[in-house]
């Protein structure tokens, strides 16, 4: 555990965001990924991929800190994540296929607590967010009377409510409609344009007016595109 | 000091450590126990209020005190295995508590058989007995949710957690027991250090199988241990190659 | 960046936000509030029918049957501390927030004791009169419940914990949590008994009073670190 | 040595006053118990060292098919 982290190889002298070094993972006694390095700048759009079951929940949510069982190195501007778990924590947003909206809520009460957790928030700002996910009018449907797609906004309001420097969303796509994915897109665009930085998982071709860069669990290495 | 500590913490080296030490350590409690039961059963005299019954206490107080042993060797080794992740501590404490389940259940079957020609009932609500029991039922916990959670890896952590939770309760328990039964009824005198003559026929007998039934507890766990490494690491070239080695099995 | 980074909420807006959630759920849902009380009071009623209707035997048990029932309606209202949300996914939300777990889990486990053990603590002198408990134990049984019910959903919150991700938990959750609240179970029993006898009760209160601090600063990070492990 | 032996005789050793069944249930229990628990896990550990033979034969004999096995969850994992 030298100083190794300062010394990037592929930015040019800027610490990145986050770093991975060597990650390696085991499921089941099968690996997942060895060796696995790469860097999230700011203002990249890292799109995660490979094949199913090639680990790539898995390593959103080592990244996240929700999975624990990896060997390697994990670094948030340059420290190792372990040391300041509470401000990674303050600059992550995560999105896992489980959207966290409760049923029996409200948009409105589902929303004002998650972002208790982070950011205070008011009720204009949570309106004003769910008209731009398209739930305008949405406020206080109780979410068990919502499609699967309209959940899924819900939760994707939260990205306008939580201001987080690193958006981890795993299949945010999924249950979207044609206009949803295109909000959503123009999300991530704007976010990554604003010097944040996003790694979502999708088998969705992402059409953004911005850099993507591939990180691919199949071939284990991370080029741009 | 910390290269010996994470030293310990390959399985391989403690297979092949345990492996050179196994034999040595089964000579040694075999005369142990040889020597313990026959001067239990020969040559104690038997005392003059509880007569030959006494001979029983030469199996149930070893048994019982290393029961008690296992909750605080389970949570040490949880506490390893939740800060250090080190596999091996995983591997102790779930071999453990099978074998303290084990050793918790035979203690409370010869105290109950201790007990009965004095309270006359094989079962008493007794401070200690109460205890154990209650000891049997945390460590039956802990085995169910080992058996209950699939992934290894999170069967690990969770049971180390719960065993140290147990451990921190395992004497609140206790205390709160004997406060409980002293209260309700009088302490049943089941201890023979004040009404009886405790000379060295008496306890010199009970610390050689007291040492004994330590051995075929370390030995027990080493040889339960030792299996569980050659399961999980089945993958690992070593394991092949012993298994290749083993000339004892046909195939 | 910095821009990105917004204002920061404080730990307690956090827990007030987190405690407030939970209570609306929970009144939300009036069945599952209701069930455990159902449950607790069917439960002190079957006593009577399987044991005795002799006023003289059900005044001597009634202490510990009370504080049994207590004891298995909190049980039994425990599977939903977490379920719903490691379902839903907000479980994940909870544990990825900057701010210390372990005032998040005490503020889930404040709302749980307020709909399911303070409603108990408050039907108990009922269920007491129905088993003829002496009237001046009423007092000590509601005192002794309201130390004791904390300790318990505090308690069992380690169990739910650790058995939340479990596909098929049937009875494991009882198995683990019950050894653990032996303690409680004697000591609030005991000196619901002791009441009525005159006996000094200086010594349970502090027993179970420091239980009750004991479980207050550990048992949340117990369930905090069983809930990482249970969303592995 | 001998004159401190606590039975003059063998009946009377079988008998162990009036608690024949007490004593000897207790020290028959502790045999079992002891046979068991150093039988069992070496049992265990045998019957493993002939499963990963078998395994090792079987992958020997089959050889194409090793890699595909490799990639499955493993069926015959015996955790």
């Amino acid at each position: 555990m030298s100083d190794s982290h300062i010394h990037n190889p592929d930015a040019s002298g800027a610490v990145p965001l986050l770093r991975a070094h060597a990650l390696f993972c085991e499921r089941d006694d099968r690996v997942l990924f060895s060796g696995l390095d790469f860097d999230v700048q700011a203002g990249d759009l890292m799109q995660v991929q490979g094949s199913n079951g090639s680990g790539k929940t898995t390593l959103l949510r080592i990244l996240c800190g929700l999975n624990g069982s990896y060997e390697g190195e994990l670094y948030w501007r340059g420290v190792p994540i372990e040391e300041d778990r509470e401000g990674f924590l303050a600059s992550l947003l995560y999105l896992g296929h489980r959207v966290g909206v409760n049923k029996i809520l409200t948009a409105r009460e589902n929303l004002r607590w998650s972002c208790a957790l982070h950011s205070p928030v008011t009720d204009n700002d949570i309106e004003t967010a769910l008209a731009r996910v398209g739930l305008a009018g949405y406020a206080d449907v109780i979410c068990r009377n919502m499609s699967a797609g309209q959940q899924q906004r819900v939760s994707l309001a939260r990205l306008l409510l939580n201001p987080a420097t690193l958006w981890v969303l795993d299949e945010p796509f999924t249950t979207l409609d044609v206009h949803g994915v295109r909000t959503l897109e123009s999300l991530l665009a704007e976010h990554v344009l604003a010097g944040g930085a996003v790694l979502v998982t999708t088998h969705h071709p992402l059409a953004v007016p911005c850099t993507l860069r591939r990180l691919n669990l199949d071939t284990r290495g991370a080029n741009n595109s | 000091m910390w290269q010996w500590f994470f030293r310990l913490g390959s399985p391989k080296w403690f297979y092949e450590l345990s492996g050179r030490w196994l034999p040595w350590l089964v000579v040694a409690m075999t005369v142990l126990l040889t020597i313990g039961i026959v001067w239990a059963l020969l040559f104690v005299p038997a005392d003059y209020q509880q007569g030959d019954t006494i001979r029983i206490m030469y199996v149930h107080v070893p048994v019982a005190s290393i029961s008690l042993a296992c909750f605080p060797l389970m949570a040490v080794a949880g506490v390893i295995t939740l800060v250090w992740k080190m596999k091996l501590a995983d591997m102790v404490a779930k071999c453990a508590a099978p074998i303290g389940a084990w050793f918790t259940a035979v203690a409370l079957a010869t105290g109950a058989i201790w007990g009965q020609p004095i309270w006359g009932t094989w079962w008493a609500w007794d401070a200690r007995l109460t205890s154990m029991l209650i000891q049997f039922f945390l460590l039956i916990g802990v085995i169910a949710l080992r058996s209950a959670i699939e992934s290894p890896d999170a069967a690990a952590r969770a049971c180390a957690l719960l065993s140290v939770v147990g451990a921190i309760n395992v004497p609140i328990i206790k205390y709160s027991v004997e406060w409980w039964n002293t209260l309700h009824q009088p302490a049943s005198s089941f201890s023979m250090a004040e009404d009886s003559p405790f000379g060295p026929e008496i306890w010199v007998p009970l610390v050689i199988m007291i040492f004994a039934v330590y051995l075929f507890f370390v030995i027990s766990l080493i040889l339960s241990t030792r299996t569980e490494i050659l399961v999980r690491e089945r993958r690992s070239q070593w394991v092949v190659d012993l298994v290749a080695a083993d000339k004892t099995q046909g195939a | 960046m910095t821009a990105l980074a917004g204002p920061q909420v404080t730990t307690f807006t956090a827990f007030r936000a987190t405690l407030r959630r939970d209570l609306l759920i929970a009144l939300t849902r009036r069945n599952d509030l209701l069930n455990p009380l159902m449950f607790f009071l069917i439960v002190v009623s079957l006593f009577p029918l399987g044991v005795s209707s002799d006023p003289q035997e059900l005044t001597r048990i009634a202490a510990g049957t009370v504080w049994v029932s207590a004891l298995l309606a909190s049980m039994l209202s425990l599977d939903n501390l977490y379920r719903a949300d490691y379902e839903d996914g907000s479980l994940e939300q909870l544990l990825l927030s900057p701010q210390p777990l372990y005032f998040m889990v005490l503020a889930k486990n404040i709302a749980h004791w307020l709909v399911s053990g303070l409603p108990v603590v408050l039907l108990a002198p009922l269920l007491a009169y129905m088993l003829y408990l002496p009237a001046d134990a009423y007092w000590t049984l509601m005192l002794t419940l309201l130390l004791g019910t904390p300790v318990l959903s505090l308690f069992g919150s380690i169990g739910v914990a650790l058995t939340v991700g479990l596909g098929s938990r049937g009875l494991i959750l009882a198995v683990i949590v019950l050894p653990l609240t032996v303690p409680v179970l004697i000591i609030g029993a005991k000196a619901v008994a002791d009441a009525s006898l005159g006996v000094s009760l200086g010594m349970h209160y502090a027993l179970l009073g420091a239980l009750l601090a004991l479980s207050l600063s550990l048992a949340p990070l117990a369930s905090a670190a069983a809930l990482k492990i249970s969303v592995n | 040595m001998f004159e401190n032996l606590a039975f003059s005789s063998v009946t009377e050793f079988l008998q162990m006053g009036k608690y024949t069944f007490h004593v000897w249930s207790v020290y028959g229990l502790f045999a079992v118990f002891v046979t068991v628990n150093l039988y069992l896990p070496r049992a265990a550990h045998r019957q493993f060292i002939r499963e990963q033979k078998r395994r090792a034969l079987r992958d020997a004999q089959t050889a194409q098919p090793i890699e595909a096995d490799e990639g499955r969850p493993d069926a015959n994992g015996g955790e």
